[in-house]
């Protein structure tokens, strides 16, 4: 039983991450093939925040969440602002969570040349750099991600998710993805939403790296490679464009399915490959596309509960 | 009338080699309806971009409501109160009809990005306000019973309808239309012309209009003036009379008659 | 002094490798303004067929290389078929076009993978000796591939400025559209931009596979040349040979000069630099959207 | 287009969820024991599993058609880490809570082995690490011990401390220079230990040069170490294409330079990669191939399998022989439960393994004074300099 559940806090965890791509590409249509690097940089703070300062540890996550986002600007602000073609800003992202991970490889080195310097501040960031442990990982952190947590974490990252692409930041992130220069036109400030898209789908990344890290109880750069983003890019893209329930399902039975299956293990990035152009010929919006959740039964249960007026939006 | 809005002066914008356009000078009352016409490649598009800044002029001034507003963005040139509709029709084509309107209500978000994750009171009332506002433009482009129409599924006419809604959306001061009546017949043309002119009327909007049908500019222009644009420049201002019987503006438009046979009507 | 030269010859060399590969991508990018992320693939797709053809069906090596250049085109040119027309003709939106490129490289990377295996093999081909002038030392195989990569390019400019169909793909690349239009037929050029994009990444497979190994994973460099292609000037080939002497070069003194663990994190940040000054590149023309 | 609501699917996601468990519940026979067995099948290291999954099942079928040990037949359990932290973190889960082994054999690397020790020790079932030699896969940082994590090579102190002490007494070599992989934390302890030993006796690092997993350029980094004016250069890197890369990358830039590895790299694959550029090199390494004991092993081995057996097969055997030790050993005082065994690896004394005779060190749970050899490439082949002994 306990695999099953190791399973399902592994699926949630994805879950979390895959949503925020599904934010940036599926809605903002911004590509993205480096998001293993923001989950790196949440993972690691709210690590440090939970181990080094004791933070309470949801509070934990969501500071790890804070920074991977506010970090997603160093390469959302200059490749947005040059108003150039979305394929600068996939390179930029590879790039991103490269360096990411270099730099958490060398954390030791940093620290042991920042050991002799004088400042207290030098000194704090040398000690922190070494317990970091670079390739060595981040060790004995505390075992708190169980299914319940994952579980309400999904929750209410698919809640504020709806929230987002409801609300008009979210319905003007998709008047981009579909046609940027009518958008811009018609007044959407582009820099400013694509940042938000960006900040949104990276906070979700962070707080994913939080969880992987609380569940393993230990972090290093290698959980963070390639293999990572394109795992999350697939769950997007088989799920489906402009949709939330379908990274649900795939990002569900991409890491499910192989789990089970392991005997075929080497054939799952070339199905993948295959299944990328099939569903982008036959199927571009992929499972789900377009497919709203549909939470209207519960806006009715809320009238009845509370007698408000409030009629949700009619989505037909 | 009332004061001027729009003042372009001595515009001039490079292609390479090219001349687009070739100092253009224009001024625009608040309210008034202009047309703008002449031959394909005369550079009426062009303006258009360089007035919502798609790019960069070589030369020249555009002055909207007394500022200049040539370094902006598109996005803050729409702010300011310029909208248009698009010579080859850009709608967002996923969205619904209802959507593609409501995008130009809140293409500026009016509640914070806060209030977007927990839908306050006041969030969700402006998200009523904001759909009760875009079913009036349907409304008014009589759309309405196509709201949940997919833009891409709707016949080309009905496109064209939407992306004047659309633009009304912004509440803009100034509208630029682009060809509205390309591609329709003659009674298309004629429920186009009075869907203009009851929008004018109604929102009293600064209107240019490019347009080839040329019923459907010189009974827009009646009372106003029409811009004649030929290879980049400005060749005639008048009344729709006064250019139809102008012998440059013919010339441009049917080239040189061999035989001589005069004001032939376009 | 020596140091600084034997750096400079190094980066040069490995200039070379990634401005075949830039070019290749900034071609692809030029006519059909997308990222052809299926790089990777043809290049160790390249290399592998050049490396059984030697060392299993020991054939000499021009000829391995003949082989896998012409079994590289037919590779790029049926992928471009299969994954990347049917979308162009729907006029499909480019995240689709990126997605669609990932998918091919992802399938034959892995398929390589598979069938050789992760080993990292040394190309059958007996190391030249390296020339010494003075104590620094050029490798000849540095200088036999660059100056192949050279007389390609060299080919590909003569191909592009001075025959009928190397206008065409100019044409293209400036407006397919209108190219289409002039009577240029559409999916001859795209079988001409594939066919070069297939010698280039079979000529700069076999150099990688000599000058390095030759492992299924060796595209992973093509991000280099892409980094290489934005820093010149994106779509503009000569831009893209520039862009990739200056990385190459970078790279080299950075981690000879400052720390060679942070290389690949300089030429990020590179990258991030080039998109805030330049951000058409050094030598890009600013490419506005046709409204 | 109608927009469909989450109702209509939910039932698909139920129906998944029962799929999913219905697949695992194996059935139970009784006097069995099963032994994991988690290696590198794909991925970077694919090098590894190949050679030593069927000698591993060999053994097995051998001590089954011999009746078991103390009444109990054998099972070994195989899962591929796909050279991945993520995965071996993974199918380590699956063999202790859906398999329910008795003893795990594996991961082979650090990196791996550092989490599992955590897993291993709350779930109370032992795991040896085969070829895994930093310190902290036995020993936390702070000291104290993983109860369940042994291993069965030694740890890089010692290897680092070896290879110091040969550079400097034996080859009389003074200025080293270090070529680390900063990516692995394997080749981050050897440099450490081999740099505190090298500067004890005397000598001195004029360079220190970094790479990351997955680069094939050096060249830059070469040069900076040939104009150091360095004697020797130090490379314990992970994987042999590191050297193999470096090697050749030594000799186009003209450097002349003693080479000296670890035992990542002892592998036949080096030799292949660049033999000649490597002649005259030292690896050091805790078993080698071309030791005669291991020809007729090595013969059969590859007539049955067509694959050449390697130091990882040699690992893998050592961990399994301990695990039968253990099982003896807890068949003896009563039922083989997971702590039994473990109980009995601790307490491991002079147990002739496949590869040596072992004890196990029970406060670090390292094998002891596990004798290293000194190995140098003599025109394309392996050669056994000399047997370092520690004090």
């Amino acid at each position: 039983m306990g695999y099953l559940i190791a399973i399902v806090i592994l699926c949630g965890i994805n879950i979390v991450a895959a949503l925020g791509v599904a934010i940036l590409t599926g809605y903002t249509g911004l590509f993205t093939i480096g998001h293993a690097g923001f989950m790196a940089l949440g993972g690691y703070m709210s690590a440090i925040m939970v181990k080094e300062l004791n933070v309470p540890y949801p509070l934990a996550l969501l500071i790890g969440g804070a920074f991977a986002g506010i970090c997603s600007f160093i390469i959302g602000y200059p490749a947005f602002r040059s108003r150039l073609r979305g394929d600068y800003f996939a390179i930029a992202t590879l790039g991103f969570s490269e360096a990411i991970r270099l730099l958490l490889n060398n954390t030791r080195g940093l620290g042991q040349s920042l050991q002799d310097s004088t400042s207290s501040f030098g000194q704090g960031a040398s000690s922190l750099l070494i317990k970091l442990g670079g390739a060595f990982g981040y060790m004995n952190l505390p075992n708190v991600t169980n299914v319940w947590v994952v579980v309400v974490t999904v929750a209410l990252a698919m809640f504020f998710a709806h929230m987002y692409v409801t609300s008009q930041y979210g319905k003007n992130s998709i008047a981009i993805s579909q046609d940027e220069v009518a958008a811009e036109m018609m007044g959407v400030n582009l820099l400013k939403t694509k940042l938000i898209s960006l900040f949104i789908s990276a906070f979700y990344a962070g707080v994913a790296g939080g969880l992987l890290g609380f569940y393993f109880a230990y972090l290093s750069p290698s959980l963070f490679t390639i293999t990572k983003s394109s795992d999350l890019l697939a769950a997007v893209v088989f799920g489906g464009i402009q949709s939330l329930i379908g990274p649900f399902i795939t990002a569900f039975v991409l890491i499910g399915v192989p789990e089970l299956l392991r005997t075929f293990a080497e054939w799952r990035l070339i199905i993948y490959g295959f299944l990328f152009v099939i569903v982008m010929i036959f199927r571009p919006q992929g499972l789900l596309g377009y497919v709203e959740m549909n939470f209207s039964f519960l806006g009715r249960w809320w009238n009845a509960i509370f007698r408000r007026k409030h009629t949700p939006s009619q989505k037909g | 009338m009332s004061e001027e809005i729009l003042s372009i002066k001595n515009l001039t914008v490079d292609f390479g080699g090219v001349r687009a356009v070739n100092d253009v000078s224009l001024s625009l009352r608040k309210g008034e309806f202009i047309g703008l016409i002449g031959p394909n490649g005369a550079g009426k598009t062009t303006i258009f971009n360089l007035i919502t800044n798609a790019f960069q002029p070589t030369s020249g001034e555009i002055i909207f409501k007394g500022q200049s507003i040539l370094g902006k963005s598109p996005d803050q040139i729409c702010r300011l109160g310029i909208s248009r509709t698009f010579q080859n029709i850009r709608l967002f084509p996923q969205m619904t009809a209802y959507e593609n309107v409501e995008l130009g209500l809140h293409s500026t978000p009016r509640y914070s990005l806060a209030e977007a994750f927990i839908r306050t009171p006041r969030a969700a009332r402006i998200e009523a306000e904001t759909r009760k506002r875009a079913h009036e433009l349907l409304e008014m482009v009589n759309l309405s019973q196509h709201a949940n129409a997919r833009a891409s599924s709707l016949p080309y006419g009905l496109q064209r309808r939407l992306e004047l809604a659309r633009a009304m959306a912004t509440s803009p001061e100034l509208l630029l239309l682009d060809e509205p009546a390309a591609g329709m017949n003659e009674d298309e043309c004629k429920e186009l012309v009075q869907l203009i002119r009851q929008i004018h009327n109604t929102m009293g909007y600064t209107m240019i209009m490019i347009e080839h049908h040329m019923n459907v500019v010189m009974d827009l222009c009646r009372d106003s003036l029409i811009y004649v644009l030929n290879l980049g420049s400005l060749l005639a201002v008048g009344s729709p009379a006064e250019i139809q019987n102008n012998p440059d503006v013919i010339r441009a438009y049917l080239g040189e008659r061999k035989n001589g046979r005069d004001n032939a009507h376009a | 002094m020596e140091l600084f030269i034997q750096q400079l010859v190094s980066g040069i060399s490995i200039g070379a490798i990634y401005s075949l590969l830039a070019v290749g991508y900034a071609l692809v990018y030029s006519v059909y303004n997308f990222t052809n992320w299926a790089f990777d693939a043809f290049m160790a797709f390249g290399a592998f067929i050049a490396f059984t053809s030697i060392s299993s069906l020991f054939l000499p090596f021009w000829a391995a290389g003949a082989i896998s250049i012409v079994l590289t085109i037919i590779l790029a040119v049926s992928a471009e078929k299969l994954a990347y027309s049917p979308l162009r003709a729907r006029k499909a939106p480019r995240l689709f076009m990126m997605i669609s490129a990932m998918g091919v490289n992802l399938a034959i990377v892995n398929i390589i993978n598979l069938i050789y295996g992760g080993t990292f093999r040394k190309f059958p081909v007996d190391a030249l000796q390296p020339i010494f002038i003075g104590n620094v030392s050029i490798g000849r195989t540095d200088l036999v591939a660059g100056g192949i990569s050279f007389v390609v390019l060299a080919l590909l400019w003569a191909f592009l400025y001075r025959t009928r169909w190397g206008l065409g793909v100019r044409a293209s690349s400036i407006d397919i559209l209108t190219a289409s239009l002039m009577g240029i037929n559409n999916n001859g050029v795209a079988i001409v931009v594939f066919t070069l994009t297939g010698i280039l990444s079979s000529v700069a497979g076999i150099f990688y596979g000599i000058k390095y190994a030759v492992y299924p994973m060796m595209g992973m460099v093509t991000i280099k040349a892409m980094i290489a292609s934005i820093v010149g000037g994106l779509g503009s080939l000569p831009a893209a040979i520039v862009g990739s002497m200056i990385l190459g070069i970078l790279e080299t003194m950075v981690s000879g000069y400052i720390s060679s663990t942070y290389r690949d994190l300089f030429s990020f940040l590179f990258l991030i630099v080039i998109l805030l000054f330049f951000p058409n590149g050094l030598m890009g023309k600013s490419v506005e959207e046709k409204l | 287009m109608k927009r469909t609501t989450l109702s209509k699917w939910s039932g698909l996601i139920v129906a998944l969820i029962l799929l999913a468990s219905s697949l695992l519940s194996g059935c139970q026979q009784e006097k069995v024991l099963k032994i994991g067995f988690i290696t590198e099948q794909t991925g970077v290291d694919a090098y590894v599993g190949p050679a030593s999954v069927p000698a591993l099942q060999d053994r097995i079928d051998e001590i089954n058609a011999k009746g078991g040990i103390g009444g109990y037949k054998l099972q070994l359990i195989v899962y591929d880490t796909r050279s991945e932290v993520t995965d071996a973190v993974a199918v380590t889960k699956r063999l202790i809570d859906q398999d329910k082994v008795v003893a795990i054999i594996g991961p082979s690397w650090s990196a791996a082995a550092i989490p599992i020790a955590d897993i291993v020790d709350a779930a109370k079932v032992p795991a040896i690490a085969t070829t895994a030699s930093n310190v902290n896969v036995t020993v936390k940082e702070d000291g104290t011990l993983h109860p369940y994590m042994f291993r069965v090579c030694f740890i890089d102190p010692y290897q680092g401390y070896a290879q110091a002490d040969f550079a400097y007494n034996k080859l009389g070599l003074r200025k080293a220079a270090l070529l680390t992989d900063v990516a692995s934390p394997y080749t981050v302890g050897l440099h450490q230990f081999f740099e505190n030993h090298f500067k004890e006796l005397g000598g001195e690092i004029v360079a220190k040069e970094g790479y990351t997993q997955g680069d094939t350029e050096f060249r830059a980094q070469l040069a900076k170490i040939k104009d150091s004016g360095a004697d020797l250069l130090v490379m314990d890197a992970y994987t042999y294409k590191d050297v193999g890369l470096a090697a050749q990358q030594a000799e186009a830039l003209g450097l002349d330079i003693q080479i000296m590895a670890g035992d990542g790299v002892f592998v036949p694959e080096l030799l292949e990669m660049a033999g000649p550029q490597l002649e005259g090199a030292i690896v050091t390494t805790g078993v080698s191939e071309e030791s005669p004991e291991f020809a007729e092993f090595n013969a059969a081995f590859e007539a049955k399998h067509g694959v050449k057996a390697n130091i990882y097969t040699y690992y893998g055997l050592d961990a399994l022989m301990a695990i039968e030790y253990a099982i003896g050993e807890a068949a003896k005082k009563g039922p083989v439960t997971p702590t039994a065994v473990r109980d009995a690896l601790e307490t491991m004394k002079d147990v002739q393994l496949f590869t040596s005779v072992v004890t196990m060190e029970p406060d670090t749970h390292n094998p002891h004074n596990k004798p290293l050899l000194i190995m140098t490439i003599k025109n394309g082949k392996w050669e056994l300099l000399e047997t370092f002994q520690p004090q």
